[in-house]
Formats: C-alpha cells, structure tokens, sequence
C-alpha cells in the first residue's frame, strides 16, 4: 500500500498496464518530454521510448483517428486530449470510427482505445478548462465512458480500460489531480468489471448518485446529512456509460428518493438519463421525483464565479430537503 | 532511383483555376502529368518512370478492369431495379484503382473509400462484399485482415487517418509494409485529411495518398474545391507529390510503385494524384446533366482507361477469342452476382447487439430481450 | 393557399427569408448548380446569384466556421450539411464557437447562424445517411434547436430560424421531404416564437409527445387508439431545444401518462430530459411513468433492418398499453 | 508591385528537419527569411522589400512593444501572487505583432490568437481586457467592433475560419478592408486551420494569415509538429507564403503591409510565417526547463526585438531622455494597470443567464429565477 494522488495513481496504473503489454502505446500532446501538461504521462518517456510514448502534432483528430489506425495493426493506443474543451475536434473519429467499428465490421474488428481526457471544473482556469462534456459522448453506443474518484478507483479503471476490447473514454477528475490522495495496493488485481457502480455509502432514506469529481460532494452531504438524523446512500456510478442499472435501481428502489448530481448542464446530462430510467423502472417505489443537482444551463462561466455553478454540499442538501419534504 | 525530378512540383500560383483539361498544353500549375500511354494507346517516353507491367500482367489487369466494369453496371442495373438502396458507379476510375494496387505486394494494407471495387476485385475479395453493403445488408462486410483490404468508409476522407495510423503501426513494428490510402479530389478539403497528410509526414508513416481526382465532388468542380491541386499539397506538407494520368495503367503502376519503393525503405509518404474521371453519375441517387456537358463527358469517353489497355493488348498481340472469352465471363460472373444479391438477406437486429460492445453489458442484453420479444410477439400474432 | 411537399415548402421559405433581407446568404455542399442533394436550394442560385447561394469545398468545419464569421460581419448565413451523419467534423465550431458567441462576449456579438440538417432514417439508404444526432445537440446551452413535421410548419420555421438572432440548427425529417405534402399559405406572416410547441390533437387519457418525422407515427397511433375508445393528446415539441416544458408539463399534467418517442437511441435522448423533467415536475400528476419509444441503442443499422430500429405505430401503441396498465 | 520573388517559396523536402537556428545559413528547405534590420541592429537590403516606416512611426511601435512587454511581466507577477487564474507571456514576440498589426489600417479586422497583448494596446483599447480575461472575471470583453479587434481564442486556431468568413463577407460587400489571421506553429497542424487556408483560397478572401513560429507549440518543437513548414504549406493551398525574421519590425511590416496591398487589390490571401521566439513559459502553468535548454533561450535573447528596435532608435537619435521617459510611462501604467486588476469583480451568475440566447427562453428564466433565490438564500443564512 502506497500514499498516492489521484494523477499519480494514473500514472502508475498506466505505467502498469504498459510494462504488461507491449502494444500499449500513447500518444497525445506534450505527453512525451513535457510529461503532459498535468505530468501523468511524467517519466514514460524515459521508461517507455519516444516509440511507446508519442509527442503528437496539434491536432486532436489525428491523435485519435491514428490511434484508431494503429489499434486495426494490434496496437493499443492510449490517446491524451488535454483538456476536455479540447475534445471536439476529434469528435467525428470518435463517434463516427472508433464507436463503430466493431458494429460496422460485424464484430471483426474493435477499437481497444482509450482516451483520456481531463474534465470538471473549480479548476480556477480560464474558458474551455473547467467543463464537463460528457453528455456529449453518452448517446454513443459502442462507447464505454468511465471516471474515477479515487486514487486508487484510478489506479483500477485506467487499467481496465488498456485491457478492454472496447473503445473507453476515461474522465479524469482533474480538480483532483493534485488534490486527493489515497491508499493504492500496486500489486492489486485490475481484472474486475468495467462498469459497475459502486455502493460508496450505505443509507436507507434517500440516495445520492454521482460520478467522479462530485463523490466528494456527495460524501460531504451525506455526513452533514448524518449528524442532521438522516441516512443517505451514496452511489458511486464509475461507468457512466453502460450504466450499471442493476445498483442503480436497487438503491432507488431500497430508498425510494434519489438525487443525482453532476458539473455538466442540466438539459440532456446523465442526470436525465438517470432520472428518465428510475422513475420507470421503479415508479411504484418512488416517494418523490428524482432530482437533479447540476451544473447551470449555461456556457460554463468565467473562473471567479464558477463556484456558484458546480454543484454544491448546500445545493446538494438543499435537494435532498425537498426530496425529504415529498 | 532518381525520383528527384518525378515528385517535385512546381508551385501553384495564387489565383489560378485548375485547367479545364489536364491534358491539353502544360497544366496552369506547372505540375506536369505523368503519362506512359496516351490515350491513343502510343507509348509516351518519360525521364523517370518507365513502364513496368508485363503483357501477362496487364492482361490480368485488363480482366479485373473489365470484369469490375460489368458489375459496375450490374450494380446501376439492380439499383434501378430497387434491389441495392444506392450505388456509387466508378466507371472511367478502373486504371486508377488497378494501377495503382496492383504495383502493392498481396501484404500491403488498402483503406479504400467508397468507389474502390475494382481494388475490392484485385484483392480476390468476392465482389458480392460491396452489394451487401449496397443493398443495405451490412455496413461493412469482408475479412480486412485476411485481404489487407479495409472497409468502405462514407465519411469523406476519415478513412486516411486509420491509414496513417495504421502505417505508424508497421514502423513500430519494424515491418517493411507499405499502406494505400484513398481518397478524391473533393476529401483533400476536409481537415482531418490534412491533418492525415501532417501526420503521415511528420511520424514517417508509409502511406500512399491516393487522390482519384475525378475532377468533381458530387456536383462541385475542382476550380471551386481548391486553388491548390492535391500534387502541390503534398510539397506543403513535406512529401513528394506526384500528378499522373489516372486513365493510364503504366504511368499509375510505375509511379505508386515507385512511391511503395520509397516508403518501404523508410522515406516515408507520397501523395499520388491519378487525374480521371468519373463517367457516371457520383451515385444512382445524382443527376449529373445539372452540372457537366455532354461534350465534357464525351470528351472523356474518349479517354476510357479499358479502351485505351485493349488496344494496347491487341497491339501485343492479345487475341479477338480472348476478348470474347472475357466478354463470356464477364455476363457469366454478372449474371451469378446478380442471382447472390437477390438472394441476400440481412441478419436480425437482435443479432446486432453482439457487435455494439466486445465486453458483455447487462444494460444492451436486457434492451435486446425486450426487442426479441416485441418481434417474436409481432411475428405472434 | 397550395399545396407543397416538405421540400418544397423549405425552399420556399428559404427563397422568402433571402428576398427579404438580403444579407441572408447559403453555403453548403453542392448547393449551387445541382441545387442541394435534396434539392432544397434548387433554383436559388439562378435567383440570388452565386455570390449568396455558395458552393463550398467538401468541409464541414469550413461552412459552418465561415458562416461564423460572415455573421459576424453582418451576414445572416443559412448553412447545409448534406447529411445527419457528416455533421461531426464540425462539431467543435458548433458547440465550442456558434453556440457560444454571445455568451463569450457578453451579449455584444450574437451569432444569428442557420444550419440545415436533414435527419431521420427509413430512407433506405447506406451508413450515415438514416441517422438523428438530435442528442448531440441539445446538451448545448446557446443553441436553439428546430424540427418541422408539416410543410407549413417547415416553411414557418426555416423563416423563423433565419430571422432569429440566436444560432438555429433545423434538423429537417429528410423522409418527409418528398412524401409529405400539404398547404401552405405563403404569405402568412412566419413571425411567431421559435420555441413552442403545439398540441396536434387533443385527448385525456395519454399524451403521445415526439417532433420532427415521428409526428405521424404518433398522429397514426392516436387515430388507432381512437378507435379502440382512447383519448390521446398528441404534442409536436417542434422545438427540442429549448424545450416549451408549459405545454409539454399541462399535457402530461392533465392526460397523467407519457410516452415520449424519437427515433434516436434511447440512451441520453431528447426523451430522457423529457421523462427526467415531466417527473420532476408533474409528479402527483402521473399514473404511470413516462416511457420511452426510441430507436435502439445500437448505432443505426443496415437499413434492410432499419424498420425493427425506427419506432413503428405498433411500438408506439405497445408503449400505450403498458402505461394505461399502470 | 513585383512580388514574384518574395512569395514564390522553393519546396521542403520531403523529409528535411526543420533547422534549429532558421538564421543560420540558408534554411533547410530552402525558403529565405526575409529580414531588413539584422539582430546587430544593422540594415540588411532586400531584393523586394524595403522598409516603409519613419522614425516617428518606429517610436510609436516601439513604444507600445516596451509598454506591453512591461505589462506581460505585470501578468506573470500577478499570477504568481494569485491574482491570475493564468498568464500567457509574449516577450520576444512583440515585432511580430506590432510590425503586422501597424502594416494595417484602423479598419481592417484582427483576428487574435491569445497572446497578442500589444495587439490590443496598438488598437488603442484598454490593456485591462486581457487581464479580465486572465483573471477569470470574463471569457472575453472588449468591443470588437469599435475597435476591429476580435475576443482572444482559446482553442486553438478556431478563429481562423472565422477570420476566413469575416473576410468572405468583406468580398460580399465590396469593401477593401482586410483581416489579419493570427496563429502559432502548433496551430497550423489543425485540420480547420488547414479549412480556413483552402477556403480563403478558393473564395479568394482578403486575409492574411500571421504564423507566428515561436518555435514551439507548448514543449513540442516545429520539428515533431511539421515536416512543412508554414511558409512552405501556403503555396499548396495556392496562396503565396512568405517567411520573414519576426524580431525584425521592418521586415514583418514590409511584408504584411505588401500582403494587404494585394488582398485589397483582390489578389486574396496571403500566409506570412514570422520566425520569432516566445522567451517565457508557454503560460505560468508550463515549465519550458523541461524542453529546451538555457543555451537556446540565451541565443534568442540575444534577438530581442525591443533591444533591435531600441538600437535603430538610438542611432537614428533618440535620446536617452525619451527612453527614461517611456520606462516611468510604463511603471506609471503597470501599476495603474495592477490597482484596476485587484478591484476587478466578475458579475453574477444570474446576469450570465442575459448572454445565453438573444430571444427570451421560458426555460431559461424559470431558472435563473431559482439560482437567484437560492443564492439569495444563501445570502439570507
Ligand atoms: C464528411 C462528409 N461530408 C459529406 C459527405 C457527402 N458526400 C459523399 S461523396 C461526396 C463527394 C466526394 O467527392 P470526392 O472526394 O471527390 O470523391 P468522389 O466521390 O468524386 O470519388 C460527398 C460530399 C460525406 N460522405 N462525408
Ligand atoms: C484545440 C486545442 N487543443 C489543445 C489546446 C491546448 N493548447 C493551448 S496553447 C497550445 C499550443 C499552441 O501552440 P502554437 O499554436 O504554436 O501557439 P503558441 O502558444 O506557441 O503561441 C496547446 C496545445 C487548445 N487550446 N486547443
Ligand atoms: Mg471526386
Ligand atoms: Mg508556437
């Protein structure tokens, strides 16, 4: 066991995953000397070879649509886009080639990619550095979308994602880079699912579900929540694509109240996708509506009033209150 | 190889249209045209490249040319006829293909875009594979692997950067294998296919642009898709450019085989701009009388790339039984793929689900059982 | 009063939009001579002159990055994607800049930019060309989104949208282009808002809610439960961003039953913000969940399947019975 | 007007590294850097240009050069006393900016990248926009119409098609305005950038693209970004490219001011790739001891642009006076300029709701209404 942050754990998972197979390659920007602009890629260069860890041009879409390439030679490429703002470029190789792939060659060929991409804000950053974009990606079938919020969640999915046949984007929490720091077993096992949720903290009165940067939200409403004589699950989705409907819907059901939180906008976020499946899968067991503790339907604001858009311990319990009041 | 001379364009001035005919006088760009045979059959001598084919060689281009030609119309036939949902007719674009594939070795990796049937028949790929897709059947269909022969790809140009990628795989595995990358005239305008070009470039990939410039995208004439022709993008970029006659089966074969040569040993991409012409229509669903002339098109029926390698053959020697025997095979092979395309039937959704992800998901298995039901239920009543 | 396909109803009021400002200019893919590949644009570059109806080289970025900056130039360009499925590769201009633009500047710089995009499957057609990226869309804050079901509804919003100071992507159901027909008055004024929505028939029991080329399956599915004695409420959203949640909430408050239908996938869908938000909102209201009609959640398949993949009336209707069982 | 000489680039090779030190000797691919004042101060005559600006004029720009640079060292300190949320720096390259913005007229349109700082002030528009932005009070701020200076773009060469369409509709409306491109080395690599070159071309719009080759694209070297450089990849879109020294004030001038002369006269678009040097970090968040070594920052030191400029100026007799003069001027603006910084408040959260569509939004409303409650409540605790 091992004191490591979030980004360190990355590394170390990715670093593991790339002495374990030598297809495993990475590209992406400033990845190579620069160890990328957050460092997780730091020291894989000197380990690995300019070969396995490859500086890319500018260009998100030839980062991925390579990457997309070299997977159809064996290879497994893992691709850094550097900021989730910076994405879109790539947007037509990620949703029209590397998604469908397999369905397009009736199973003969997959696209066993990953793409890491930094995302969340309260980051104190300017524009297109603190959003959120993954309801961009959700509709996608054919896409895994995963994103941890723990070091060592990190250290686990970042390798379960190389090993997968299928195409995975990870979400890395990057207000947490630095930030959070956590046990990790080096020697752990990574050979578990990749999309199951994860029951973070039992409850029984209402269910709070999230993803990510947001747990430690949640975590923190869930205590504030105890001391106040209310006991709240906490569920941890992990995979935001497939969902893990099977936790989901059980907490819903056991609880009977849920609030589901995440940076992103409200309209056409997970939380709606979550929201949309409880209440017709467990109508019956609701005692209130689902409710949704999101990013504003806005342009994500300039930094120095970012904290009034991502959710909030208050926003969060402010919900909950009215989920109670039902 | 003093190649030198063969890929170094002159440079496009700042304001000047694509000359109407590439063939007529010395291009406006200054990027000569590589011709081994003109149109009227007679050899051209040129200081590079010389032809490279021999008479066996080119009568087996001459088949698959001719065979892909008939099954091209099939393929116009049976659309009318509302048994394929469309098709992309590549007639007049037959030497482009086969030169330019048949200068590859069997290992060499193809990413065709979408008119590449011909290539798809080079391969020894069962033609069928593109009616399948044509008809709604599948959207991709045959062994990539097993043919080194990628898919169809219909999101102009994407393809190229899997080509690329897939050419820095070879370099990282050391291997000596070359890809060809197709593409039109028009896709040279999309951004991730210069982003293709920059990477190809800048990682050394060996990879072979080829630009089929059959002078339009749908409607769009190339004077108004750029002002600076594929073989001058290439110099932009870093590598060698090269404008041949794309209706020529030597000059195509000579010049991709000297590009293949080149990436091989490790100097990386070429761009090859294979100027032709699409005869047809773009697809059946086009109506090509809005935007060309009849005296344009005729004038490149008199180019036909089939007409132009069978009177060479003849001139060496190729016999009229041999031409008949042909024709014979040819309404034979049709009439056979014609019989398996109305015979063909797709898989059942449900049976799709397999291929939305590798790893099982609890999530698509349930939403499959709910389809299977809802239709066994329908199918019920 | 005549009577006018879809298709012919856009470009009629397209024609109408530019013969009244004349700063209203067209870009796309072979718009020009062949007049659009649905024909859409047919006769106006013989009218308006190549210099306002401009073919554009084979890049999506490019139309709708330089429509941008025509619009910030004082042109109000009306853009064509030819296809649903090409409209990806520009895909960072449209989320990251058209969309944007206001909000980026305060307000002083709006981006008054429409972009045509047929959509919809049962066409019949090969990869890319059946598809409904709606849901790629509306998680953008900034974006109005428009679909027509009628001719007369299509000639009123593609005015609308040109007249709109905000960016208006019209997803226009390309299966109706040539099937539907219908009367159109070409003089009526086209100045009413841009996002309401409209309830086609009225009923008590359940509301059938969709847009764009579902309208009919459900407009079909009322007249069947019609006769089996049931009253449905049908809604047009014909806005699907934003969304006119005072029609959609007094329907689903007054019928008590949902189904929401698109043929999209099911996942992330226009329908889960629907369901997530109906519930938040009119929960006492409901008798049983909001379901969901939906494509499947695989990507759009051959189209020799593609009638098991679009929601049918028999869909619709099965959806029906399970929500008045409740 | 001849310029045939100064936009015709010879070819890059097709896999020649670009060179470390692009003014040491012939460069590998051959284009010339154009240069009229060497980094020794002294005149260098050319074959096409010749500079075109008066010693009032040279005093003015160096002017806004010393005054943004003090103020770009005024952004990193305010950073790194977390007053900033970021800081791009733009010393070294302040010649390259003011030597192409001063080439233009008051009208023509710039489209920045975000490290034009003393483009900003040369338009005469508060420097204190830029340090909103940076201070994460704003996404962008100042009035882009009034002073033809367009918001700081934060993804990479986005602008430039936008840039492309402004010029478009210039053409449309027959005015002889033109519009300045900026981007970086690294940007040239994206696909839309490589959009916005084809289309400027094809529809011939007024705009020139300033390159400004700082060397790197965060740690990334123009070596791993193009094997073509800049210069090099315009003429393959068919427009001229030029590469000029861009820590020379005359030459970036001289050459942009010939590239607006022609788009005003409907000649179209030009690229002009300034080979200059960013001395700082890419931002304050970047470490550049991590990809480049001392030794090569203290050669680019050495080419200073203000030492350049401030030499010519001495020997064309400005006084010492003058310098000492401009030195308080710029204290007395940096620390005017660091107190306003300070008192900087964002607006709200609700007031954002105003910016998100132009026409009322029920949807919209209904929640700013709850934020704003909710906030009020907040408030109310
Ligand atoms: C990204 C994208 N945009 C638009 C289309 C629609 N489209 C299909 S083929 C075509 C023209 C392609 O022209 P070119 O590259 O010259 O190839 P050709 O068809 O002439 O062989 C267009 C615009 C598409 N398939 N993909
Ligand atoms: C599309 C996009 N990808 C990545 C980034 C992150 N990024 C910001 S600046 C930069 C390097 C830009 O290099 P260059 O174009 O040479 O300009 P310079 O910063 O050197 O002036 C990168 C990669 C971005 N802002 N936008
Ligand atoms: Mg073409
Ligand atoms: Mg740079």
């Amino acid at each position: 066991m091992v004191q490591l942050t979030m980004a360190k754990a990355i590394t170390a998972g990715l670093t593991r995953a790339m002495d374990g197979n030598e297809h495993v390659v990475t590209i992406g920007q400033d990845i190579g000397r620069l160890g990328g602009v957050f460092r997780i890629t730091d020291g894989l260069q000197e380990r690995f070879g300019a070969r396995r860890v490859m500086d890319s041009p500018l260009a998100e879409a030839g980062i991925v649509g390579t990457a997309l390439g070299m997977a159809q030679r064996g290879y497994v490429p893992v691709c850094e886009i550097q900021f989730d703002g910076f994405v879109f470029p790539a947007f037509d190789q990620i949703v029209n080639q590397v998604s469908r792939l397999r369905f397009r060659t009736q199973g003969r060929i997959t696209a066993p990619i990953v793409i890491r991409l930094p995302y969340g804000g309260n980051v104190g950053s300017i524009e297109h550095h603190g959003e959120s974009p993954e309801a961009y990606f959700t509709p996608t079938p054919g896409l895994r979308i995963v994103t941890p919020s723990t070091p060592v969640d990190a250290y686990e999915l970042i390798q379960q994602a190389v090993a997968s046949p299928d195409p995975v984007i990870v979400l890395e929490p990057k207000r947490l880079y630095h930030s959070l720091k956590g046990e990790v077993d080096l020697d752990a096992p990574a050979s578990g699912e990749l999309d199951r949720a994860r029951v973070v903290r039992l409850g029984t009165e209402i269910t709070l579900m999230g993803y990510g940067p947001m747990m430690s939200t949640l975590l923190s409403a869930a205590k504030v929540l105890a001391d106040e004589g209310h006991s709240a699950e906490v569920v941890d989705l992990r995979s935001i694509a497939p969902i893990d409907w099977v936790t989901v819907e059980a907490s819903a059901r056991k609880t009977g109240r849920v609030v589901v939180a995440h940076e992103a906008p409200r309209t056409s976020g997970v939380g709606a996708e979550l929201a949309a499946r409880i209440q017709e899968r467990c109508f019956f067991a609701l005692e209130a509506p689902v409710l949704r503790v999101t990013g504003l339907d806005m342009p994500y604001p300039p930094s120095r009033v970012e904290t009034d858009y991502v959710p909030s311990v208050d926003r969060v319990l402010q919900a909950v209150d009215r989920a109670l009041a039902y | 190889m003093t190649a030198t001379n063969a890929w170094t364009p002159r440079i496009v001035g700042p304001a000047s249209e694509p000359p109407d005919d590439p063939f007529a006088g010395e291009p406006a760009d200054g990027i000569e045209t590589v011709q081994l045979l003109d149109p009227d059959a007679r050899p051209r001598r040129h200081h590079t490249y010389s032809p490279q084919l021999t008479v066996d060689e080119v009568r087996e281009a001459y088949r698959t040319m001719f065979l892909s030609r008939r099954l091209d119309t099939e393929g116009t036939n049976l659309q009318r006829q509302g048994q394929l949902a469309l098709w992309a007719p590549a007639k007049g674009q037959e030497a482009a293909q086969i030169g330019a594939i048949s200068a590859l070795r069997a290992t060499d990796m193809v990413y065709p875009s979408y008119r590449e049937l011909s290539m798809v028949m080079h391969r020894g790929l069962d033609p069928i594979g593109v009616f399948q897709i044509m008809r709604g059947i599948t959207h991709a269909t045959w062994d990539v692997e097993a043919h080194r022969m990628g898919v169809f790809a219909f999101v102009v140009g994407a393809q190229t950067l899997q080509a690329v990628g897939y050419g820095m795989g070879i370099t990282l595995d050391g291997s000596d294998e070359v890809v060809l990358a197709c593409l039109g005239d028009g896709a040279t305008s999309e951004g991730h296919v210069n982003e293709a070009l920059n990477f190809a470039a800048v990682y050394r990939a060996p990879v072979i642009f080829l630009v089929q410039n059959n002078q339009y995208a749908i409607s769009v004439p190339t004077a108004q898709q750029f002002r600076g022709a594929p073989a001058a993008r290439a110099a932009g970029f870093g590598m060698p450019g090269v404008r041949v006659d794309g209706n020529d089966l030597f000059a195509v074969h000579a010049v991709v085989a000297e590009a293949a040569a080149r990436a091989r040993a490790g100097e990386g991409p070429t761009l090859v701009e294979a100027m032709t012409y699409r005869i047809g229509a773009h697809t059946t669903a086009d109506d090509p009388t809005r935007y060309r002339t009849r005296a344009e098109e005729d004038l490149w029926v008199g180019r036909d790339p089939l007409v132009r390698t069978e009177r060479w053959l003849r001139e060496q020697g190729t016999t009229d039984d041999w031409f008949t025997g042909l024709a014979a095979e040819a309404d034979e092979v049709a009439t056979d793929l014609r019989a398996r395309v109305l015979a063909l039937e797709p898989q059942g959704i449900t049976d799709l689900y397999d291929f939305v992800l590798a790893e099982p998901s609890a999530a698509l298995a349930e939403e499959r059982e709910q389809v299977a039901a809802y239709i066994a239920g329908l199918e019920g009543r």
